[in-house]
């Protein structure tokens, strides 16, 4: 048992360290939830790209460096211990990225991941609707087949990013007789200004569009943009929900960059008697540090053959509840200044609130663990 | 008996009905984007309904000092999320009632009539006056003196976008000085923490309630969300919360009527246990909502951002805590 | 509102105060649960009845004071504060005895009460049975009609007290084939020591026998031992456990008097400078404050004619709470003499840790203030 | 790569194995009664096995220092509840091997083979020496100076009554003194704490197992107990406070291996984290058995009533919190 990373990712971890040094913005861009915070945002990743930094465990051909997850692990802890911008691509390098790796074809690949990895192309996840939540079954939005390609129409909502972003992916009920209702449902991507989309920003608490509701009325969409076999959908959407993804879809890089700030300001601002401040400021570090060694642990598993499944759910119940401690504990001890809506303190708050909630909510987490990884008998809730 | 008299529940009631016909959250919307029409012509009603008269003296105009009835006013008044410096007009009341003088004289009444919200600037409590753009006067205490600001200053913008801060301009006409401003800017900073708590139990009530009616109608897996079991305790822990906040307020409300010495230190442990337990129902209400409660578009906006504010304002649960030992 | 007593709730008050401090042994008497701590405690009981102070809420023919409500919370206030020793009559005094008041015969009042308040007779509670926890409408004891009385065979388990006690109650199946679980029940006394009963210990955490199991064996009750009427057993139960119950289970006068010890170890022991043990300890104080003030409150509403109801439930969840979080303050206060078992803090941490399972557990008094309270679906779990 | 490998992980099977069948139950029993018979038994049995050798070097007779085994091995000691001072050995061999002479000489060969258990108390870590009576030595540091106590002295009944804890007579032989020895009483305090956090980290551990089996088959209003909501999910985050205990636990014996300098701030997090969890899961384990848990007539009773000692000894949780943040 060790922590040693191979040569290659220490060399990666170098790399970026020394490149990210000198590229990363001298001051925080404005907020990625604002226009303006957008369209710097974009840029950056334009940046990251030409640095070969946007998407490090791709392929090399589509603008990756092929790094393993360890690698990833590696970049991420350098990239947000550099103070680097928030990640406006997350949602399609992360999330339909993986889709596409798994169940694209080779044309969607070299079609669709070098915009995304430039920034050019920023997605939007289009799951949720009204009705159907957690409970992403009920979906009700319909693709309907015509001429080499579906019709579109239904509502999605908290689309994450779609106040700006340019394209989005999500699943559409395609069978409506199917047996089951997670059958009958197929996967598929649209332009967010194609004719018939009508795109609606919605505030989140602190006001910013963080997210959008979608109204579709026979939105176009050709063959070429189904990802996989019609009718999977929901196979699909999961499998990019699974494994890799309860690792990837919070870094511990953020938390241990997020507990040495809180850190600093502690050593600033906090009063050093105040052992009860401490004790939280604390808890965020062992708990940033647990994270890490958890995942690297994970990792490890992964990297053996063994597969992730029911652990992603820890996984995500432990980071979320870390993030609203740790962001708690720094508004308490900024005092009179923690109302002030306009630090990255109180934004990083709202953010953090969003945990528990958002990717199944920590109530579903719960259920889950019990179940798959206790044995504690289903059904009854 | 320590039960709420028919009075004070009928004063309750009448304020409920009021404040859901007035559109507490239209004026709270307008209030945030710095139009202040329809929050001062709520504050008007305020004042006619008899809010601020426990809060004021009868030979100012008012009914007071009656805590109860005071705390009876401000729990609803956070029940519907009413805008405004309402904390610091109590203050102000108090403080300005202390000092005497033509201050007192020209200000007392228009506190009671509801003719002008006031705000208030006092030393050793943070740098913000709350809404002091809207406020009719902007009161500072320091360095033993008390002051009438010469302006609002630059506002910063709260998490609650209906609170807004602002740092007065420096100087101005001082009014009163000595030991006994200081003195008098301390009781008052206790009704201030006194009403701030009443406030955070009436928004954590609300919050509770309107997160009951909504997992009753919510289905998610086919089955109401209401009726799971981590749903239904999550609940019950936040009415307990409550529940045991409440009587603290009323035995504060009875302390300070005495003038008892100990009135301070039973301002804070209320101070403390509303604050949190408003917090946390502001945590339930969201978690239970989903992300429906995260978003903005939601009435339920207007309380779940303003439960963290309440908790802290005028005395953090830490600083409260540190008052309760200190007696 | 106010919190003005009656004159005669205050003189009750001057009075108990009076006479508690020239009589509360100076030295606390062995613990409770031991054999010689029994007998201690017993002997107390005598002098506390002579005084006049065993049961002041009872009528004076049974060598009460006829206090109301607000005199006994008043009387339970100084009796904590004086640091008198715990009540070895409890069970009796506060549970049977209430239901004696509600369902005996004048006859049975005027043979039981007397020794019941002096000490010569400690009662044991005789509820729950191994298979009947919580959920009490499962009992499988059962009473036989015999010529003149009942015969009762069976296992009782959690019997308070049981282990040096000198009778007990409880209710048995005397219709096994009653329509619905909790019908065909009676209320039934029987001697611990009588024919066909044998008592064994047993040890809690801390080893002492604070609680016993009791095997039954064709035991005799007479007629004259049935409180109320056969059948009735389960309504008669439960109306003792109900509202009035739910305030006297636990005085706030106990919690008042706790807080105010760990207070004074705070200022003894306590580093000024720790705030983290600081807030624990306001913690308690505004706990042991809040519950006071609670309990006036739903007093008050009881003597205008309101009722407790699903409110005790609010009661207990809170105060066993508060109990156990104010001993682990008191033993983290204690450093490493925490540890140690045979100080007052240590034994009542032991006795808090039951707070929350026993008299319905924490779980299920959450569904009822959820179900009953919050008026949310019932049934699912 | 971050995971035990096959050596550790058989080495932790054929543990688990032995102690499963060695009725460590009944030899705490006997040893809480200060009949020590079984427990040097079982003590002679864990030496055998290897458990104190990766805390003695080779030198001694030890295959040392392979903290990643310690931990291992002391994982499997507190699932099992196994009594004497383990923590203390440890420590003990580490110190003794830093100060070297004929101590070392004369005390890590037995050490290493379970010969005796040895227990120690250090300057600034309470006033008890744990089992005393049972050890073979009692060492003392104070005042810069290691020595051998005259005798086990009074004893003091703990919370468990399985873990015999006494104050040892003063004075007694100098074995070495000057900073050395303090500086490897600072050393040999990490190891202690690291492996009392290992043995919390079992215990928490084996009360998640117990109590998951028990609610399986405990039914109340007619179905499993298991199947509720609110102990699903309570047993849930038993388990998330175990599983990011345990890689602080390894990250801290990987710092140790590599005498890295932060390596006591590593295992003050794995000592807070993992003493957390295991205290958590205790009063999970409580809770959910209901009032079978509260007697000592379940075997559960040896984990429950050790979950907060281990918690607690060689550094609670607020000293392990302010450590990590020195640094």
């Amino acid at each position: 048992m060790d922590l040693a990373q191979t040569a290659a990712v220490e060399a990666l971890r170098a790399e970026a360290r020394a490149w990210l040094r000198t590229h990363v913005p001298a001051r925080p861009l404005p907020s990625l939830e604002t226009r303006e915070g957008f369209a710097a945002h974009r840029e950056w990743e334009a940046r990251l790209y030409e640095g070969g930094w946007s998407a490090v465990s791709w392929p090399k051909e589509y603008g990756g460096r092929g790094a393993d997850i360890f690698g990833w692990l590696a970049f991420e802890e350098e990239y947000w211990a550099a103070g680097a911008p928030g990640r406006v691509s997350q949602n399609g390098i992360s999330l339909h990225a993986t889709t596409l790796f798994d169940h694209g074809t080779a044309e969607q690949r070299s079609r669709l991941l070098p915009p995304m990895a430039s920034g050019a192309c920023v997605w939007a996840q289009a799951w949720s609707e009204p009705e159907a939540g957690s409970d992403l079954a009920s979906l009700r939005s319909r693709a309907v087949r015509t001429d080499g390609g579906w019709l579109l129409s239904g509502q999605k909502t908290w689309s994450s990013r779609a106040a700006f972003a340019d394209r989005a992916f999500g699943i559409f009920r395609s069978d409506p007789g199917a047996a089951k209702p997670h059958h009958g449902l197929t996967y598929l991507m649209f332009g967010l200004r194609a004719p018939g989309v009508t795109v609606r920003p919605v505030g989140r608490l602190d006001g910013k569009p963080a997210f959008a509701e979608i109204f579709l009325d026979d939105v176009f969409v050709p063959d070429a943009d189904v990802v996989g076999e019609p009718g999977q959908g929901w196979r699909i959407a999961m499998s990019a929900t699974g494994d890799e993804r309860g690792l990837t879809l919070r870094s511990p890089g953020r938390f241990l960059a997020a507990a040495d700030r809180l850190n600093r300001l502690w050593r600033e601002a906090g009063d050093p008697a105040d052992t009860a401040l401490r004790d939280r400021v604390a808890d965020a570090v062992i708990g940033a540090r647990a994270y890490r060694l958890f995942t690297q642990a994970s990792a490890s598993r992964f990297a053996a053959g063994g597969s992730a499944g029911a652990e992603s759910s820890l996984n995500k119940v432990f980071w979320s509840r870390l993030d609203i401690a740790l962001h708690e504990t720094a508004l308490d001890l900024l005092g009179a200044d923690a109302e002030a809506a306009d630090s990255a303190w109180a934004e990083g708050y709202v953010f953090a609130l969003a945990g528990p909630i958002y990717a199944g909510t920590n109530e579903i987490q719960r259920d889950i663990i019990a179940e798959r990884l206790l044995g504690l008998p289903k059904g009854r809730r | 008996m320590f039960l709420l008299d028919d009075g004070q529940r009928d004063f309750a009631r009448s304020l409920d009905a009021m404040l859901s016909a007035a559109g507490t959250v239209a004026a709270a919307r307008a209030w945030a984007g710095g139009e202040h029409g329809p929050g001062l012509a709520l504050w008007k009603r305020l004042g006619d309904a008899g809010v601020f008269a426990p809060a004021v003296p009868e030979a100012y105009g008012g009914a007071g000092p009656l805590p109860v009835e005071l705390a009876v006013a401000c729990v609803e008044l956070g029940r519907h999320a009413v805008i405004g410096p309402v904390a610091e007009s109590v203050a102000a009341a108090v403080l300005l009632d202390a000092v005497g003088g033509t201050a007192a004289e020209e200000w007392l009444p228009r506190i009671v009539a509801g003719g002008a919200p006031v705000t208030l600037l006092l030393e050793g409590h943070g740098p913000y006056a709350l809404d002091a753009d809207a406020a009719g006067a902007v009161f500072t205490v320091g360095g033993g003196a008390l002051r009438l600001a010469p302006g609002p200053g630059p506002l910063t913008v709260s998490a609650d976008p209906a609170r807004r801060l602002f740092t007065p301009e420096a100087g101005g006409d001082v009014l009163a000085a000595g030991p006994s401003v200081t003195r008098a800017a301390r009781t008052a900073a206790d009704w201030a923490a006194f009403a701030t708590a009443a406030q955070a139990l009436g928004c954590g009530e609300e919050l509770l309630r309107a997160t009951v009616a909504y997992v009753k109608q919510r289905t998610q897996f086919g089955v109401s969300v209401g009726s799971f079991q981590a749903v239904k305790h999550r609940l019950a822990d936040t009415l307990i919360g409550l529940e045991f906040a409440r009587p603290l307020l009323y035995g504060a409300a009875l302390a300070l009527a005495d003038g008892s010495p100990g009135a301070g230190a039973a301002v804070a442990a209320a101070k403390a246990a509303a604050g949190e337990a408003a917090y946390a129902a502001a945590r339930t209400a969201l978690q239970l909502h989903g992300a429906v409660g995260y978003t903005e578009e939601l009435d339920l906006a207007w309380w779940l951002r303003r439960a963290r504010p309440l908790r802290d304002a005028w005395g953090t649960p830490s600083a409260c805590r540190a008052r309760v030992l200190a007696g």
